[in-house]
């Protein structure tokens, strides 16, 4: 298992929500049981060396949840996440876990690059100050070390003539691929992409596919959660299907394509063929 | 409080607001009993008995008493106030009430022995006051002017200033109040600015005035006026002729 | 020990001071919403004039120290013949000068209705007047309150600034006090303390109306 | 016309008081700065003690008005062996007053910033210290920009009540000129239009970085 | 002419609006040309007493706009649009139109009834609230009289449980309805509905088209914006197809939805035959 990139052992994740309480009752310190949503029941996955995971499911199901998880996004309740054969955020203390230190976790989380949906690039500095700026604060680069490894990895994407624009002067398609080229940079052993075009215009969706494809192409392992199938298809290595905080369903695309076992994995495949979007 | 001065013409006691900055000991009114007190309060007390007057008071800072006089917040400024021909310029004033000088505090430990030593310090006086104009001879090395004597003399205490130039009864009378051994009077010490005190009305209001005038008149003649003087630690020194 | 018995003996001096505080606080806030609420329509209205008048009148008062504002009302005004007590000049200055404040508040909650309210009553029989007297006004108070409110705290603390207008509110008795016994730190202390005593409650009830009036929405 | 060129004859002695006033506000704001954004990380810190503390300073000093707080600083602070000349007093009572208010812009403007910088910047290895100092702040300061600017403004007007502690700014210098002059009208007519002098364009240059930084966005 | 009771004829209207200018320009007081959009180009169009017409268009194509220059929320450049026969918000003066006072404007709005995408119901008052205002405020009927109509009319459209509901604890569904209620209460000659169920969940679509239909059934006169395809062909008497700011075809829905002449017309029916929604 220690030459898995990322090993999910059995974990639990609950979110507890407070209630929303009236006017009163917050004045007078009263606090209503806190409401509590198991949202990740057991999982276990493996990813190794270069593969490519396509995580399927239906909305709220737990797939970012999952991802966040990964990365110390959010805490967890029990089990393990390893990424190269370190726990992330935890130290294992008589096999509890107990929180890192945060300089550790962010060392640590420089193995895995992640990629949102609302890309979430950087609003105060260009394209290439947002490539350049993880390089020089967390990696401790040079400027002009910096600043041509960040040209490379934009050209990379196709966005060698945009490095000068802010944020609110790209399109979706163009943000998505300087966060790419923002997580690709800091070379990390996995990227993962969390629907990475479902808040792009149909006509975008393409470019960023298109890259997302050449990256896996060269051989970088990655886990994606997205709702285009038929892009599902054609890249994943595995695909994993998640319901009600659980994996239900693993294996090859031809074969979870072609011949689904679980009823949710028919139910999502059949509504995507029916409807185009 | 203002047109109360026509008041009165139907047999009605008549009301007249004095203006003042509260300043013990020269008119104010007293935390304890409420009453107008002090050498100028006391003194028009007995003024306005004799003419049967109501007596209101307004309290102002010093600087702006005679803007409040002309802006008739007021009838009469009863506060210690030095006849000066700048301020017979706005307002008119009564015979002389008393006399008295400026006096010099600095704190208790300084070497100054007369106000020719405080060239180069740091000087203060109350707005408005004649001392202003003093203590912009005496080449202090800065000066600055506090609202009140109260803040002037907690200056000195606090070492904000090295040296206050302002009535001698007051400073006097303030280390009576409140005994205080990081301050001291220089003494002796010979006023630059012996002054003539009296209470200023509106140039308009010369009635009242002539009133004022007889009823001080009065006053001077009984003992009751030196009575007056002394209670607050004044003498025959400060008698006006 | 000696010093929390000088300062609590000080209170009961200053409570006589609070009524006036109250007064001033409570009249000029009736003016500054009053005539706030009407620069805010002159300023959003058609007529070119009334809004010159409108937007000279606040940057006028939001340009000049409310100090100087008093100064001038107390002082100044009765050279032309209007002379005012302290009190009342108190009253107009603060409620002045919060005018131009709260003229702005109206201005933009009036304007953050959505058009579609005044839409949806004009094409219901409203005329413009009424649609924005009787729908738009009406949900601008709700989005203004929290402002309003937090306004009024910051006038109940500017009141101190009518000492220097010889109104007798808490500071100036604490003046006046000092004066006379030159307890310096236990009558500024006391003072300090006072006034917390009466914005601290307010601001509470302002957070509180604020989220009963969201709540509302 | 004698009004009018009385009242000019009064600006060159005011004028002379506005290196002071600048002084102030400039000395004033710089400490506001960096007392606001620290008392701003204070309240939004993990530690207990710390958020206590900034919510306490934050209250006590709203709570009371600035003209109390620069009367305690300059008179009361002494008795505990602070002795600070006006100047300086004045700048430290601004800058305090100021801070708690810039606290809670920081505040808010920190917690305005999306969550997805933050987490934007932890998955790509930066701590969460550093996700504040390089990512979070820096974005929340263009959001801070306008109120900051409009509290610089009231600061600038605020000077008017470092008058009170001796330091002879425009009101100050105004209330000196009048018990020698006893030109009330002119005096203080001259001194309400140098603060709308000083406070107007400085409106304008806040109105325009707003824009400026609302369009960079 | 005069027995119809909307009658548009030959208008036009344009928008003007200014180029966003930059900082600059602005604190300079430099001004751009504006930019001119005609939106409408002559358009007429009739409607007779208990005609329900739809009007149908791709975005952008004028339809909103027509709506409201019938109700002078909008002022308009040439032409004139008489309902029962009155100019609406002006007068005619010399063959010119001039501004009418905003209170005879007032008065002449009651006769036509608007029902809005956004419902715009006054979010300050219950639905039982927002029905009765106008009928109080402009038709200064008594606060006995005002509810008993109000209630009948929330009543007619089902919500007469839901009285008490400020907006904000209605569903869409239930908003749009209680809009229709209060412009219904104010008993107009002619309703205009302009998109009225396209803000709503597919699922709340429903009791709204029912709620209309049956209006239509009762003989009110009806203008209606829609892109409910099926909808518009079971209640229209009329259909009136608007492209790029001109009335391009019109008849009834069995030759227009059957048999259409203009490409537009057979564009957008082909379009909302192959996508559902
Ligand atoms: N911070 C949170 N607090 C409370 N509940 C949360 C929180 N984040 C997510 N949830 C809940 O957890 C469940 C799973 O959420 P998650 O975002 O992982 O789903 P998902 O599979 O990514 O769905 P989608 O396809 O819509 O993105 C949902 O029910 C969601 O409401
Ligand atoms: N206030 C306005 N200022 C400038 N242009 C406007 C304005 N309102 C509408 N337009 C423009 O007028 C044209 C027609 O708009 P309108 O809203 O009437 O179209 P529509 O047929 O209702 O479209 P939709 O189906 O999208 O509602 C559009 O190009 C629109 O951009
Ligand atoms: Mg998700
Ligand atoms: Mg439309």
């Amino acid at each position: 298992m220690a030459d898995n990139i990322i090993n999910v052992h059995e974990v639990h994740k609950t979110f507890v929500s407070e209630d929303k309480q009236s006017l009163w009752d917050r004045f007078r310190g009263r606090t209503h049981e806190a409401r509590r949503v198991e949202v990740l029941k057991g999982v276990n996955l493996q990813v190794t060396q270069s593969e490519t995971v396509v995580i399927l499911g239906s909305s709220g199901s737990g797939k970012s949840t999952l991802l966040r998880c990964i990365n110390k996004l959010e805490t967890i309740d029990s089990g393990r996440i390893y990424v190269h054969g370190h726990l992330v955020g935890y130290r294992e203390q008589n096999g509890e876990l107990v929180a890192e230190r945060a300089s550790i976790t962010a060392k640590k989380r420089t193995d895995v690059g992640m990629v949102f949906q609302h890309f979430n690039l950087f609003l105060n500095k260009t394209a290439l100050g947002n490539v350049m700026a993880p390089l020089r604060d967390v990696k401790k680069m040079s400027a002009a070390d910096a600043r041509t490894k960040a040209v490379h990895h934009l050209e990379m994407v196709g966005l060698g003539d945009k490095l000068d624009n802010y944020p609110t002067k790209l399109s979706g398609g163009q943000k998505q691929r300087v966060a790419i080229a923002r997580a690709l940079a800091m070379e990390p052993a996995v990227m993962l992409f969390d629907e990475p075009t479902s808040a792009l215009d149909p006509e975008l969706v393409g470019e960023v596919l298109a890259v997302i494809k050449r990256i896996a192409e060269e051989g970088t392992t990655m886990v994606i959660v997205t709702h285009e199938m038929q892009f599902a298809r054609e890249i994943a290595t595995r695909i994993v299907v998640m319901d009600q905080g659980l994996i239900v369903e693993e294996g090859p695309p031809e074969i979870i394509f072609t011949n689904p076992q679980h009823d949710k994995t028919r139910a999502l495949l059949s509504r995507s063929q029916t409807s185009p979007n | 409080a203002a047109d109360t001065t026509d008041a009165g013409a139907d047999g009605a006691a008549r009301t007249i607001t004095i203006a003042t900055s509260n300043d013990a000991p020269f008119s104010f009114t007293d935390a304890t009993t409420g009453e107008l007190s002090g050498i100028d309060g006391e003194m028009f007390l007995a003024i306005a008995e004799q003419q049967g007057w109501n007596v209101e008071v307004f309290v102002t800072d010093f600087n702006t008493l005679i803007p409040a006089l002309v802006a008739d917040k007021a009838d009469v400024i009863v506060d210690a106030m030095y006849i000066t021909d700048a301020r017979k310029e706005q307002i008119n004033f009564t015979d002389p009430w008393y006399m008295q000088g400026e006096g010099l505090l600095v704190p208790a430990g300084s070497t100054v022995e007369d106000r020719d030593d405080v060239a180069g310090l740091v000087l203060g006086a109350q707005t408005g006051t004649v001392f202003t104009d003093l203590i912009d001879t005496l080449g202090g090395s800065e000066t600055q002017y506090f609202d009140s004597q109260a803040a002037l003399i907690t200056a000195v205490e606090n070492g904000q200033i090295d040296a206050a130039f302002t009535d001698s009864a007051v400073l006097a009378y303030s280390l009576v109040q409140k005994p205080n051994p990081k301050i001291k009077l220089v003494s002796p010490y010979e006023a630059y600015f012996p002054g003539t005190i009296g209470a200023g009305l509106r140039m308009e209001d010369t009635e009242l005035l002539a009133d004022i005038n007889a009823g001080l008149a009065d006053l001077k003649a009984t003992p009751q006026y030196l009575e007056i003087l002394q209670k607050y630690g004044l003498g025959e020194d400060n008698l006006s002729e | 020990m000696e010093f929390i018995t000088d300062t609590l003996a000080v209170f009961p001096a200053l409570f006589g001071a609070v009524p006036i505080v109250l007064q001033l606080a409570a009249g000029a806030m009736l003016l500054a919403l009053v005539l706030g609420l009407l620069t805010a329509l002159a300023r959003i209205s058609q007529s070119k004039v009334l809004r010159a008048v409108a937007v000279f009148f606040v940057e006028v008062i939001r340009g000049t120290p409310l100090l100087v504002q008093l100064v001038y009302i107390f002082f100044v005004l009765p050279s032309i013949g209007i002379a005012i007590d302290p009190v009342p000049a108190g009253i107009l200055g603060l409620g002045i000068n919060y005018a131009a404040y709260l003229s702005e508040v109206f201005r933009s909650a009036i304007l953050s209705v959505e058009a579609g309210q005044t839409e949806a009553a004009l094409s219901l029989g409203y005329t413009p007047t009424k649609a924005l007297w009787r729908v738009v006004i009406p949900q601008s108070f709700v989005v203004s309150l929290g402002p309003i409110g937090n306004y009024f705290i910051a006038m109940v603390k500017d009141t101190a600034l009518t000492s220097v207008i010889a109104v007798t509110e808490i500071l100036k008795t604490a003046n006046i006090l000092n004066s006379q016994t030159f307890q310096t730190t236990e009558i500024y202390t006391a003072a300090a303390i006072l006034y917390l005593m009466l914005s601290l409650p307010l601001a509470r009830i302002v957070v509180l109306m604020e989220r009963k009036a969201r709540s509302r929405g």
